[in-house]
């Protein structure tokens, strides 16, 4: 009857774990080639105000980000890694602001589809600190899933040409 | 940030009594009537509008001190604990009744019990038992268990009626009616 | 635990109002009641804003009924919804709903109109307006629209309300005769937000048996979320005995999330158990309601 | 003369508390600066930067302090309270972290501002740099230490203590049966509707410090900060407001606040204040009751208990200023009203990256309560015995009082039962409630298809802990009497009762008394306000002093009246020759005759003034060894504490298909002695049942596995409202006093809270028979619990 105590106790933790997929409209060298490249990064980061190369496959970024009323600047760096052309690499986040810290790992995978799209599928691991863990905890998970799918939303409109890249974010965000 | 703050001119009539006080938009009423207006029978315990400690009386209705940005409730009619007493100092039935009941410990969630009941009586004035819980049932209190709080919502009523007539806020506006 | 510094405009008109936020486009935020936003504001969740306040727009705080709708203007507080003498007749639903929302003090100052806009999906106003398939009444300086509650809500706290809009009224739809409607909800203390609420809704037909059943659910999901159970309860007397079918049916379809109240599994479990309840209050409702209109019209307008 | 003991009084305190006149600490100090703090959001982490300056530029800031700031004796980590042999590694803050945080809410950075809008603003442009750590969060995690809290805390190991009575392997491997048992407790907290604050003012002539804090120990905080500022005792003064409840979190001292305000004060010549907020009482206060029991009990065929093994551990958070008294009290006081044969105990006390634990009302008792009564309920069910008979054949006897249960108490004192009469609260209680007759009850409600059940828990409290308080108590030449006492008050009514016992002693209307409590300016020895000792030993202590007024009063009267002080009484203020109430003199003129003045102020001084004729002109003024004034100073220390005892029964319904919990019947019988104003001490056992409903049912501290704590505000941390509590909570009382002091008074501030998850266990364990071993227990939980016994049964 004892209830394993070290496992999280609650789900809905700050701890939020997401996986999704998404369609593209190009093939996975293109798609793969948006995904590296900081214009496109800057605009489909959701309210990206800056991304600054740093060296290979790292960023700084600073960026105005919420649903809602609920919002929060940070600022933090971007790294690629675990990077298997064109087929699968790793995102990782970490960045703090005024709301609290947040730090994300994105497994990236690309698969060719015959009529040349690609089935884009990801697993994100978050971590979120301060005070949106502390008052808002519940609201995370659909926050994250929201700002996950604007992202794979944008670089799709970059690839279908519908946004351009170089395109800003408004200043206040979405 | 460093710019100054645009600061705001508020009317109030707080406890029949016109008063004015310049605040920043943001200025909570809490803070506007604590610390503008010298008034600190209005506590704050939790700033979220969850503990019910800062309840005032906003055009006769309870509200929330602490949700309320002070200049959004320009030219509005408030009472705060001070003023539910009679003008000859006389404890309302409300603060007799918590006296007689023990409905208090250490005081500093009574002033927002005090003020919903005292509007609460005015709508139920006979309240059945479920009314008085209900009428009490968005204030926290970490003392009393409210065990005390319920009978002296009962008690109050008792005395209002002893004291027909001698209502213990003068009617004003209620809930219902619309500025 | 204090707001950070904002800009404030009070407008006196509605178009002045409007004409406010259009120049302030996203900057601008609309404060009525306020209840969900000052807190927020407090714990600095929300960035420093321009807020324009429209509580002087008095021509705002009515609740009528006219066209088959009862109409809400973005002023009437909770509380003065929940008071009106024409809701109880027109659209019990609002009222059963109302007694769940928060505490009296609350009800005395939140809006109906902001409790929809602000889109919390534990909150129980987005659930019924979506329900009913109300429409929001959304104005600009240079117009109107209108926008139905299936396209309103977007996300958790996001609502279809763009910069420079106001949400001026929400429109709930008469209840027509044979026409029922319950409500029910767990929540941790009495006040609180919902574990996992349902709105019911049964149309019968004139031989006394259902012919629509839909539920609406809070705390299940990002957006306030519709089922539509008739296949499971269609041509049933209206003395059902087979409302737990409704609630498997429920069950079934929905996916919530855990939180640290309540599992995911428990919160399923209790989408059926509530949608049984309020099925049955709804069940009741539209018997004592008669059946004269039926036919005619759908029961709200329907999804 | 009729006596104010045992008396209903009407509290002093209320009436300007009713008119809002109460002064709180934020309602003093209008023209101080505001302080905030900048808070960590990680629990573990490294600080590799702090960057403020563009916080300094915000208009309004007048000083931002890091742990660089700050002078040597504050540069050192706070003390630890109390030390115990066993506490092997005690770790305590820095009041501004030291390059390392441990928990989510520890205090990084200090603002000072105009206001606290200001300071916040500022608090948002400070930038620390972190590097995050692992976090150890719960108890398993800190067992298994991966991760170390401290680097130099192997293990995270903060102390291993034991005690033993009698042979207990041996008992328990000769007993008939043996039950094990793994049983937890959540953290909750004090949750005071007040929060903490400071307010400090500096006078650079005077070179004196006058603070005011909401504490429960002014003496504490006045030694404290006097001792981290470097200033003389003398010249601190230490003033406890009105205070917005307490609970235990508010003995902690000093809390950092409690130095950086008054140093801030002095540094910049400006009062300065910090009124704690509501989610940083949440991430920088205390939290209490996380721990984990593993049980072994051996009995007999009747389910007597032969030997009693008990191994647990207590999460105490990042640091453990308070020492290891929670798990003391908890390895002491579980036995409750029990002999177990032979009993040994031993807990761990371990580290985890949150939010440090003291003492909350009931200090380990409600976990120890719940060990013991779980463990109880358990032997009856394995053996098919009524569960107060059980209880029964295991209780002490009165004729066995006073009581020795062989272990060390945490005053490090025998832990030796002064009074009580366990058979005599548990009839009562059966009575109340109707013990006998729910099966009916239980029979006629399952035929509406509705589930009740039926629990009930015991417990002994050690109360009034030493080591003493004192009292002092004037008569003013007015008639007016003005009683201090060091301790503080948090709501409990000290004031009235204390006020009831001097006019009592003093013979004065209650209305002429006047109660000062935690103002080091009124009374400098003083320990403080915890552990239900207000009653037992400032109570003790001030009718001790109040008697010592007396006497003084009355041989000057006598002298005054020529009679002798044998003859005299004093009655509603008179003093007066037995029997003749008509012809005396008020004890104001009393005080007046009893300081030989010089100088007349008014007509009462007048008639003590040297040409007024009067007194031995061959003796001195004052005799010698004589001082002026009616006055008494008095203490009071008793050898150990006293033991108070109840005994709590609920009736619960659950829902079968929501799984929500309703409590039908709640019902209290309780000791604390002779009792000095039943409405008080009824009122402590209703407020102390509600939050032991709250922790049972609705509060636990959600932490996530990275250390954020997900319920930091009133909207998720669940207190309950009136709708959360039993709609009545029925109560009896049984006396039987105390041997240990002079009014047979036991302690009664925190017993209402301590049996709270464990009657409330055992009647959802009746109801659902299903066993409970974990508490609090939400409607989600107990759908949990009923899936997995379903899946088991099947």
């Amino acid at each position: 009857m004892r209830r394993p105590r070290d496992e999280p106790r609650h789900e809905g933790a700050c701890f939020v774990k997401i996986s999704g997929a998404a369609t593209m409209h190009a093939p996975a060298s293109r798609v793969w080639a948006a995904l590296q490249d900081p214009e496109v990064l800057a605009v489909a980061i959701p309210g990206c105000e800056r991304l600054e190369p740093t060296g290979p496959g790292t960023y700084q970024f600073a960026l105005c980000v919420g649903v809602a009323w609920i919002r929060g600047r940070y600022a933090g760096n971007i790294k690629l890694s675990e990077q298997h052309e064109p087929s699968s690499f790793v995102l990782s986040a970490t960045g703090a602001g005024i709301p609290g810290s947040a730090s994300t790992s994105v497994h990236i995978r690309l698969a060719s589809r015959s009529d040349g799209l690609t089935e884009l599928t990801y697993d994100a691991d978050g971590e979120v600190g301060g005070l949106i863990a502390t008052v808002g905890p519940s609201l995370l998970g659909a926050i994250a899933r929201r700002l996950v799918g604007r992202f794979f939303t944008r670089v799709d409109n970059v690839l279908a040409g519908t946004t351009p890249a170089g395109w800003a974010w408004p200043a206040t965000g979405s | 940030m460093n710019e100054a703050e645009q600061v705001h001119e508020v009317r109030l009539t707080v406890n029949g009594a016109a008063r004015t006080a310049s605040v920043p938009a943001r200025r909570l009423l809490s803070d506007c009537i604590r610390h503008d207006l010298h008034l600190t029978g209005t506590h704050v315990g939790c700033e979220h509008g969850v503990c019910g400690a800062c309840t005032v009386l906003l055009n006769g209705a309870p509200v929330r001190s602490c949700l309320l940005l002070a200049v959004s409730v320009d030219g509005a009619d408030i009472t705060t604990v001070e003023g539910l007493a009679g003008p000859d100092g006389r404890l309302s039935p409300v603060q007799q009744a918590f006296a007689e009941c023990h409905g208090l410990q250490c005081g500093f969630c009574t002033p927002g019990f005090l003020t919903t009941i005292t509007a609460g009586l005015q709508a139920a004035p006979e309240p059945t038992d479920e009314q008085a819980r209900e009428m009490v049932g968005g204030n926290l209190c970490r003392c009393t268990g409210y065990q005390n709080i319920v009978a002296a919502v009962h008690r109050a009523a008792e005395l209002r009626r002893e004291h027909e007539g001698a209502a213990a806020v003068p009617r004003r506006p209620g809930p219902g009616d619309v500025r | 635990m204090k707001p950070p510094p904002l800009d404030y405009s009070r407008p006196e008109s509605l178009t002045d109002a409007l004409r406010t936020l259009a120049d302030l486009g996203p900057d601008g935020k609309v404060l009525a009641g306020g209840q969900s936003l000052v807190p927020l504001l407090s714990m600095r969740l929300a960035e420093p804003m321009h807020l324009v306040d429209i509580n002087r727009l008095a021509d705002l705080a009515y609740v009528t009924r006219a066209d088959g709708q009862v109409l809400v203007g973005a002023l009437a507080r909770h509380a003065e919804v929940l008071a009106s003498s024409l809701v109880p007749a027109a659209q019990p639903l609002l009222a059963k709903a109302l007694r769940f929302v928060a505490h009296p003090a609350i009800r005395n100052r939140g809006t109906t109109v902001g409790s929809i806009v602000h889109a919390d999906p534990a909150a129980e106003m987005p659930a019924v307006l979506a329900l009913l398939g109300g429409t929001v009444r959304v104005l600009t300086a240079g117009g109107e629209r209108l926008v139905g509650a299936r396209d309103f809500f977007l996300g958790v706290l996001e609502s279809d309300v763009q910069p420079g809009e106001l949400v001026t009224e929400v429109r709930f739809p008469v209840l027509p005769a044979g026409a029922g409607t319950g409500f029910a909800e767990v929540s941790r203390r009495r006040g609180d937000y919902a574990v996992c609420g349902v709105a019911a809704l049964i149309a019968l037909n004139d031989r006394q048996e259902i012919e629509q059943a839909r539920a609406a659910y809070l705390s299940v999901g990002p957006c306030p979320r519709v089922l539509d159970l008739t296949e499971a309860l269609a041509g049933a007397p209206a003395d059902s005995d087979r409302l737990p079918a409704a609630a498997a049916m429920a069950r079934e379809l929905i996916h919530p999330e855990g939180d640290i109240h309540a599992t995911a599994e428990y919160r399923r479990h209790l989408a059926g158990v509530l949608t049984e309840r309020a099925l049955l209050e709804a069940l009741a409702e539209a018997r004592d309601r008669g059946s004269a209109d039926f036919g005619r019209q759908p029961a709200g307008n329907a999804p | 003369m009729s006596s104010l003991f045992g008396a209903r009084v009407q509290r002093v305190e209320d009436d300007r508390l009713l008119r809002g006149s109460g002064a709180y600490l934020d309602d003093l100090g209008e023209d101080a600066l505001a302080a905030a703090f900048v808070r960590s959001p990680h629990a573990h982490a490294r600080i590799t930067g702090i960057d403020i300056s563009a916080a300094l530029a915000v208009d309004g800031v007048v000083a931002i302090y890091t742990y660089r700031d700050l002078p040597q004796r504050l540069a050192e980590p706070l003390p630890l309270l109390i030390p115990h042999p066993a506490l092997s590694h005690g770790r305590t803050p820095y009041p501004l972290a030291n390059g390392e945080v441990n928990h989510v809410g520890e205090a990084v950075a200090m603002i000072v501002a105009r206001d606290r809008y200001v300071a916040e603003d500022a608090e948002e442009l400070i930038d620390v740099s972190y590097e995050p750590l692992p976090a150890v969060v719960g108890i398993d995690s800190a067992r298994r230490a991966e991760h170390l809290v401290h680097a130099d805390v192997p293990g995270n190991l903060a102390a291993r203590a034991a005690q033993e009575h009698g042979d207990t392997t041996a008992a328990i491997a000769a007993a008939p049966h043996v039950l094990e048992l793994d049983l937890h407790i959540e953290r909750s907290a004090s949750t005071p509707l007040e929060g903490r604050g400071v307010l400090a003012r500096w006078d650079p002539q005077a070179r004196r410090l006058q603070l005011w804090t909401s504490t429960q120990t002014s003496t504490g905080v006045r030694a404290a900060v006097a001792a981290k500022l470097g200033i003389d005792l003398a010249n601190v003064d230490v003033i406890t407001p009105d205070v917005g409840g307490g609970f235990g979190v508010k003995i902690v001292h000093p809390w950092p606040e409690e130095v950086l305000v008054p140093w801030a004060a002095r540094r910049l010549l400006r009062p300065v204040k910090f009124t704690e907020d509501r989610r940083e009482h949440f991430i920088a206060s205390a939290h209490e009751r996380a721990q984990e029991h593993h049980v072994t009990v051996g009995y007999d065929d009747d389910g007597r208990i032969l030997g009693l093994d008990v191994r647990f551990w207590h999460d105490n958070g990042a640091y453990v200023p308070y020492g290891l008294i929670v798990p003391i009290v908890t390895s002491t006081q579980l036995l409750g009203p029990y002999k177990p044969g032979a009993y040994k105990v031993e807990f761990d006390s371990l580290y985890t990256n949150t939010v440090l634990v003291t003492p909350y009302r009931g200090a380990g008792r409600p976990h120890g309560c719940f060990v013991m009564e779980r463990t109880i309920d358990a032997i009856a069910a394995e053996r098919g015995l009524d569960r107060t008979l059980v209880r029964e054949r295991n209780f002490i006897q009165p004729e066995e009082m006073p009581y020795d249960q062989g272990l060390i108490f945490q005053d490090g004192r025998p832990l030796i039962y002064d009074s009580g009469d366990y058979p005599a609260l548990l009839a009562k209680l059966k009575d109340l409630i109707g013990w006998d007759q729910f099966p009916a009850v239980r029979q006629a409600a399952a035929r509406e298809g509705r589930r009740l059940g039926i629990g009930l828990a015991c417990y002994v409290e050690g109360t009034g802990v030493g080591p003493y308080e004192g009292g002092h108590v004037i008569v003013e030449t007015s008639g007016k009497v003005k009683v201090a006492t060091g301790l503080t008050s948090q709501g409990q009514g000290h004031q009235t009762v204390l006020a009831q016992l001097v006019a009592d002693e003093l013979g004065v209307p209650i209305t002429d008394v006047e109660v000062v409590t935690g103002d080091t300016r009124r009374f400098g020895y003083a320990v403080g306000t915890f552990a239900s000792r207000t009653a037992v030993m400032s109570g003790s202590a001030v009718t001790l002093a109040a008697r010592k007024a007396r006497e003084k009063a009355l041989r000057v009267a006598a002298g005054a009246l020529e009679v002798s002080a044998d003859d005299l009484v004093i009655t509603d203020g008179l003093v007066h020759v037995k029997g003749d109430p008509d012809s005396g003199i008020g004890i104001g003129t009393v005080a007046v005759l009893s300081n030989p003045l010089r100088y007349a102020f008014d007509e009462a001084a007048k008639a003590a003034t040297q040409f007024a004729g009067g007194g031995d002109m061959n003796r001195p003024p004052v005799a010698e060894g004589d001082e002026p004034g009616i006055e008494g100073r008095a203490f009071f220390s008793p050898v150990r504490s006293t033991f108070a005892a109840g005994m709590h029964a609920a009736i619960v319904e659950t829902d079968p298909d929501t799984a929500e919990v309703t409590i039908l019947r709640y019902c209290v019988v309780h000791d604390c002695g002779r009792l000095i104003n039943p409405q008080i001490v009824e009122g402590q056992i209703h407020g102390g049942v509600a939050q032991g409903v709250g922790g049972a049912l609705y509060e636990r501290m959600a932490y996530d596995e990275t250390g954020q704590l997900l319920n930091a505000s009133f909207m998720d941390f669940l207190m309950p409202y009136v709708s959360e509590v039993p709609r009545r909570i029925e109560i009896d009382h049984l006396e039987t006093p105390s041997p240990l002091n002079p009014l047979g008074i036991k302690g009664a501030g925190e017993a209402g809270v301590i049996p709270g998850a464990a009657v409330l266990a055992a009647a959802i364990e009746d109801a659902e028979d299903i066993p409970v071993r974990s508490m609090p227990l939400s409607p989600s939980d107990l759908f949990e619990l009923r899936r997995v016994s379903h899946e088991e049964t099947a």
